[in-house]
């Protein structure tokens, strides 16, 4: 199974991605934000960073990179896309997930381990999961407060499509407590803590994100 | 505006040059005239005057720093020392690390979020320039007194700004600190650590060798930033109306950097560099110089094909410019291509503004017209080097003399709120309001970060190789007694990496003092550096690098001297380290290491507002002998743990926070002095009950006193018959900064 | 030469921090003028000769496609004279 | 009740990335128009009751105070109607 990890100038998670990747058995391509070629992935994953600083809004400038409109395509058409933290903030600017990413109501970076539940498994990327499970991993951005309009959060609602929850104390603003959220087909999930740096106890919080690893890997693999 | 040339200087000796403004004394800028046989063009001025500042040229502090040299202990482990822009130690398996801690103290106070970003900008690209991949980043901060007024507006800052460029560049923060201290208010300290990891035949070095090869400028446009000082030369040189106003401040652009640490790595890996140099302070002058003069001797460069980002910058100014993010290499004629290429490849701005010639003399044009022609030996090396006077200050011999009036708390009640007391001061309390705000896990191979005792990364997923690093500065008792403070300081960041189970291998450190024009400020600079140069040699630990900072003073109120000291160790297995704290309850609790009284200069101390008496004397030999105890128990320790500020007290409520288990501990003497004493060299460890007997051994092999002091578990924190519920001491813990600066 | 403002602003309904931020802070150093106060971005962009109506027509193409992101702002341009 | 607009940009000789990036990313996208541009911070400040000259006394006090760092940026003041 081939899984692609786009480098954006300025992502900084990508080989963390590729390395949770490899732990769960799957081919990591490297994939290069100017190269609109896909080189045969079966799925992608946006990983996290400042791409092209983030100086604008997060995600903004790399929406419109040429491996973008590839990506946006071939997700269209089901194939299994992830965006953590500033691929989640992609995501959104190029509207293939509803809301917005904006300042923590903190107004600063926050890194923390974060406890989260898992509200949906019949997504992609979570199918490994229990519904009610909690996982604690690590939580780091500046602009990771999930805000939408009134219609949009009821649909996402009430349509199921909120993947996971934050536990306890709501850490930036995002309304409904919401950290990832899925579109209607549940192939494109976006995701704003960083389930990869939880695989390993070592140099994470827990293992407990390897879940959306293992979940992609069986997915590919049942197809 | 008229260019001045050599040619012009030649022919006007008496023109008067601003010099003074400048920063150069006139004897100064006689030995530029002899140096020359001319008077120096504006150009050539410049680059003197700011190669030859405190900051560049070390002058006040060369005559000392030559004891790390004089003194410097057999290390097999060194590859590159001092001299470079970093040094570059051997850890194994072929790997060479880099690591130097740099100061940005100035700027930090004037614009804190810039200057911080900047310093952390800055020293990054130290570790780039030796061919390293940065891996990690520290940063040891001063403030003013938490509640001072001034103290949020800097210290916001100064957090949202180390944040807010290491984030951005994808480098764990792992460590540093946050003391403090009213001597810091207006004078606040922002030290910055970086480490960086690299294979051994990839070590490149700062020198322009080869007659034709090509000195190429990456990274950022040079704009007008940071050349406050020049203007005064363009306006006084070119007349009334020529300058347009320059900030001082330089702005960081962390993205721009990320891309050209990207970009230099994949040059580096291609093998396409002779020598590099990143820019820094003096900018241009700086690289050109120190390059020239370490290679073969020529270079040439035409100034004029530097790409501005402002169109009216002087010669002068592009040559004082401390725009960041750039980086000068020396590149074969054969490579030039594929170099360019790779920068293509990351939107990388590069040209070729000059190359190395068979001559001796840098030279440096303007549209093709001669500004600058030097020995560049004698900008880069041969600046003026004084020994400033020194002499013990009068106000040591009296705070030594003064007596300590404490209190000395005795029963429990007295007991329970000192504890309470001294964990919720600013400098005790909790710090993840500062240190959530940083990246810890960016590059997955995070092993430690805070609140441990040292930070701590893996280098090599495969066979699990890491290193540590920790720093340290007891200000206090540098306060007291420079000579021993320093040894200390050392003594502490060693054992910050021993707790751990690394083996302390090198050191670099950050020297932060008063006017060095002041006889007592030089006086506790020498006696700190005699101390460090000393405890080095006798520990065994080469210093690698640093820098001082000095002028760190308002008025004639110096700042406390403050030598920050990095220690680097190594792991050959980091899933063998040892934390911090205990995870579970039934743990026996020892304390390794006697305990006197040695309160003056304690955290206790400067909360009771006194800051006399005499600072423990160091004991090298046995904090060596306990290293050694710590890495051979590493096996057997669940948890260590250092004792520093704050003494016992402060030890045991950080263990016992951490996972939230308590523990019950009982002690003998005076118990005022057993909790808040903060005597050096003891760690307190935990070991399961069986594990009690190979403790022993070990103590008794390398002579190290050890007390059985308690056992874990419960949600309180005993001492004798203090109770202490966990969810009181966690409030008096973790409240304190978020509501100074929340 | 002319220059030409676009003023970005979160929409009233998404909460801005930033600006309550703000609104918070100003009383504490005594300035009690604010009963509200919101946070925006503004872009200052030069362009070679007039700006014609074609121009400003292109910008606001570009507002709505990178300077804002329309499901949670609105933008506004005009020309600074 | 009035609107108060304070735009806050970063001086012309300080360095702005965030501007930077924005005039790189515009041709990426067939925007060919700008030849500059820079990006700084809009602040809407709504009061009750009329924008007396006292009040925008004290909104520029602001402005200097908390809203600009006068170090790297200058401020504009204006009514909004
Ligand atoms: N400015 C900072 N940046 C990163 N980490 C910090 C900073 N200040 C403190 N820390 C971390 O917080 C922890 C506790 O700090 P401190 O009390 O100074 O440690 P110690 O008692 O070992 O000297 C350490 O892990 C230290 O590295
Ligand atoms: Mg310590």
């Amino acid at each position: 199974m081939k899984i692609g990890v786009v480098t954006f100038p300025g992502s900084l998670d990508d080989r963390d991605a590729a390395r949770a990747v490899r732990a769960v058995g799957a081919e990591a391509i490297a994939l290069w934000h100017g190269d609109s070629d896909l080189h045969g992935v079966d799925a992608v994953i946006l990983p996290g960073g400042f791409s092209y600083g983030d100086y604008l809004r997060c995600g903004a400038i790399s929406r419109f990179a040429p491996v973008m409109s590839s990506i946006i395509e071939k997700a269209k058409s089901g194939m299994p896309l992830l965006g953590i933290c500033n691929g989640f903030q992609v995501l959104c600017e190029s509207h293939l997930l509803p809301g917005a990413l904006t300042r923590n109501h903190a107004l600063h970076f926050l890194c923390s381990d974060q406890t989260l539940k898992i509200e949906n498994n019949s997504t992609a990327w979570t199918s490994d999961y229990e519904i009610g499970q909690e996982i604690v991993i690590p939580l780091k951005n500046g602009e990771g407060s999930f805000q939408c309009d009134d219609g949009t959060l009821a649909r996402l609602e009430g349509e199921g499509l909120v993947v996971a929850r934050y536990v306890g104390e709501n850490p930036n603003g995002s309304r409904n407590l919401i950290a990832g959220i899925t579109n209607a087909r549940g192939n494109i999930v976006g995701l704003m803590p960083h389930p990869e740096h939880a695989i390993d106890p070592l140099t994470g919080p827990s293992a407990g994100g390897l879940g959306f690893f293992t979940s992609i890997m069986s997915q590919l693999v049942s197809k | 505006m008229s260019l001045d040339t050599v040619d012009i200087a030649g022919t006007t000796p008496e023109r008067v040059q601003p010099f003074a403004e400048l920063g150069l004394k006139p004897d100064e800028y006689q030995r530029i005239r002899e140096i020359l046989g001319r008077r120096p063009t504006s150009s050539e001025l410049a680059m003197y005057s700011v190669m030859w500042s405190e900051h560049c040229s070390y002058k006040s502090s060369k005559v000392h720093l030559r004891q790390f040299g004089d003194k410097a202990p057999k290390s097999e482990a060194l590859l590159v020392g001092i001299g470079e822009n970093a040094g570059v130690v051997d850890v194994g398996q072929g790997y060479a690390v880099t690591f130097k801690i740099e100061s940005h103290n100035h700027p930090s106070f004037v614009e804190p979020y810039q200057g911080a970003a900047t310093g952390v900008g800055g020293i990054v690209r130290d570790i780039l320039t030796m061919g390293a991949r940065p891996i990690a980043v520290m940063d040891p901060l001063r403030f003013g007194a938490a509640d001072a007024p001034d103290t949020r507006r800097v210290l916001t800052g100064i957090v949202a700004g180390i944040g807010g460029y290491g984030n951005c560049l994808g480098l764990p923060n792992i460590g540093g600190e946050v003391v403090f201290d009213e001597t810091y208010a207006g004078n606040p300290l922002v030290n910055a650590l970086c480490v960086g990891v690299m294979r051994h035949d990839q070590i490149k070095l700062a020198k322009a060798s080869g007659a034709g090869n090509l000195v190429v400028l990456f990274g950022a446009k040079t704009g007008g930033d940071g050349i406050g000082g020049v203007s005064v030369l363009a306006s006084e040189t070119f007349g009334a109306g020529g300058s347009t106003k320059r900030p001082s401040v330089q702005v960081g652009d962390p993205f721009t950097e990320k891309v050209l640490i990207e970009c230099s790595l994949e040059i580096f890996a291609e093998d396409l560099v002779v020598g590099i140099q990143d820019l820094g302070g003096a900018g241009l002058s700086c690289a050109t110089s120190e390059l020239a003069s370490a290679g073969t001797g020529g270079m040439r460069v035409a100034l004029d094909d530097v790409p501005l980002r402002d169109p009216s910058l002087s010669p002068e100014e592009i040559l004082m410019s401390e725009s960041q993010e750039r980086m000068c290499a020396i590149v074969e004629p054969s490579k030039i291509a594929r170099f360019l290429e790779i920068c293509k490849k990351w939107d990388v701005t590069a040209t070729v503004i000059g190359e190395v010639t068979d001559g001796v003399r840098l030279v440096i044009t303007w549209h093709g017209q001669t500004i600058v022609d030097v020995p560049p030996r004698t900008v880069a090396h041969e600046g003026p080097v004084y020994s400033r006077p020194f002499s013990k200050p009068d106000y040591v011999d009296r705070v030594n003399a003064e007596k300590l009036t404490i209190p000395m708390p005795k029963t429990a009640a007295e007991v329970r709120s000192a504890v309470l007391q001294l964990m919720s001061s600013p400098n005790m309390a909790d710090k993840s309001w500062v240190t959530s705000q940083y990246d810890k896990y960016v590059q997955g191979n995070t092993i430690q970060s805070q609140p441990e005792d040292s930070g701590m990364v893996r280098i090599d997923e495969t066979t699990q190789l890491g290193i540590a690093i920790s720093t340290d500065a007891n200000a206090p008792w540098s306060y007291l007694n420079p000579y021993e403070g320093a040894k200390l300081a050392l003594a502490e960041a060693a054992r910050n990496i021993a707790t751990a189970g690394a083996k302390p291998l090198a050191v670099t450190n950050c020297l932060n003092f008063g006017s060095p024009e002041d006889p007592g400020v030089m006086w506790q600079f020498a006696e700190t550096v005699r101390g460090l140069a000393d405890g080095c040699l006798e520990m065994g630990l080469p210093v690698t690098g640093g820098n001082v900072s000095f002028y760190n003073q308002t008025g004639d109120v110096a700042i406390l001297p403050t030598p920050v000291i990095g220690v680097l160790g190594v792991i050959q297995d980091v899933r063998t380290r040892t934390p911090m704290a205990f995870d579970r309850p039934g743990l026996d609790l020892y304390l390794l290491g006697e305990t006197r009284n040695d309160l003056a200069g304690s955290e206790w101390a400067y909360m009771h507002h006194q800051r006399g008496g005499i600072a423990p004397q160091s004991d090298l030999q046995h904090e060596m002998r306990l290293i050694d105890a710590l890495l051979e128990g590493q096996s057997i320790f669940e948890a260590a743990h250092d004792l520093s500020q704050g003494g016992l007290a402060a030890s045991l409520s950080e263990m016992a926070l951490r996972h939230n288990i308590g523990a019950t501990v009982l002690l003998e003497g005076e118990i005022a002095v057993e909790l808040l004493s903060e005597t050096p060299g003891r760690v307190v460890v935990a070991i399961d009950k069986g594990d009690a007997h190979a403790l022993q051994s070990i103590a008794q092999k390398y002579d190290i006193a050890i007390t059985k002091i308690g056992v874990t578990g419960g949600t309180t924190l005993s001492i004798n018959d203090a109770e202490i519920a966990l969810d009181d001491l966690r409030s008096a813990f973790v409240d304190t900064i978020p509501r100074l600066f929340g | 030469m002319a220059k030409i403002v676009v003023d970005v602003m979160l929409k009233p309904e998404i909460l801005d921090p930033q600006g309550q931020a703000v609104g918070a802070a100003l009383p504490r150093l005594g300035f009690t003028f604010a009963t509200s106060v919101r946070q925006g971005k503004r872009f200052e962009i030069e362009i070679e000769g007039e700006a014609t109506p074609a121009i400003l027509a292109e910008v606001s193409k570009a507002a709505e496609t990178l300077l804002a992101n329309p499901v949670i702002e609105s933008f506004n341009v005009s020309v600074e004279n």
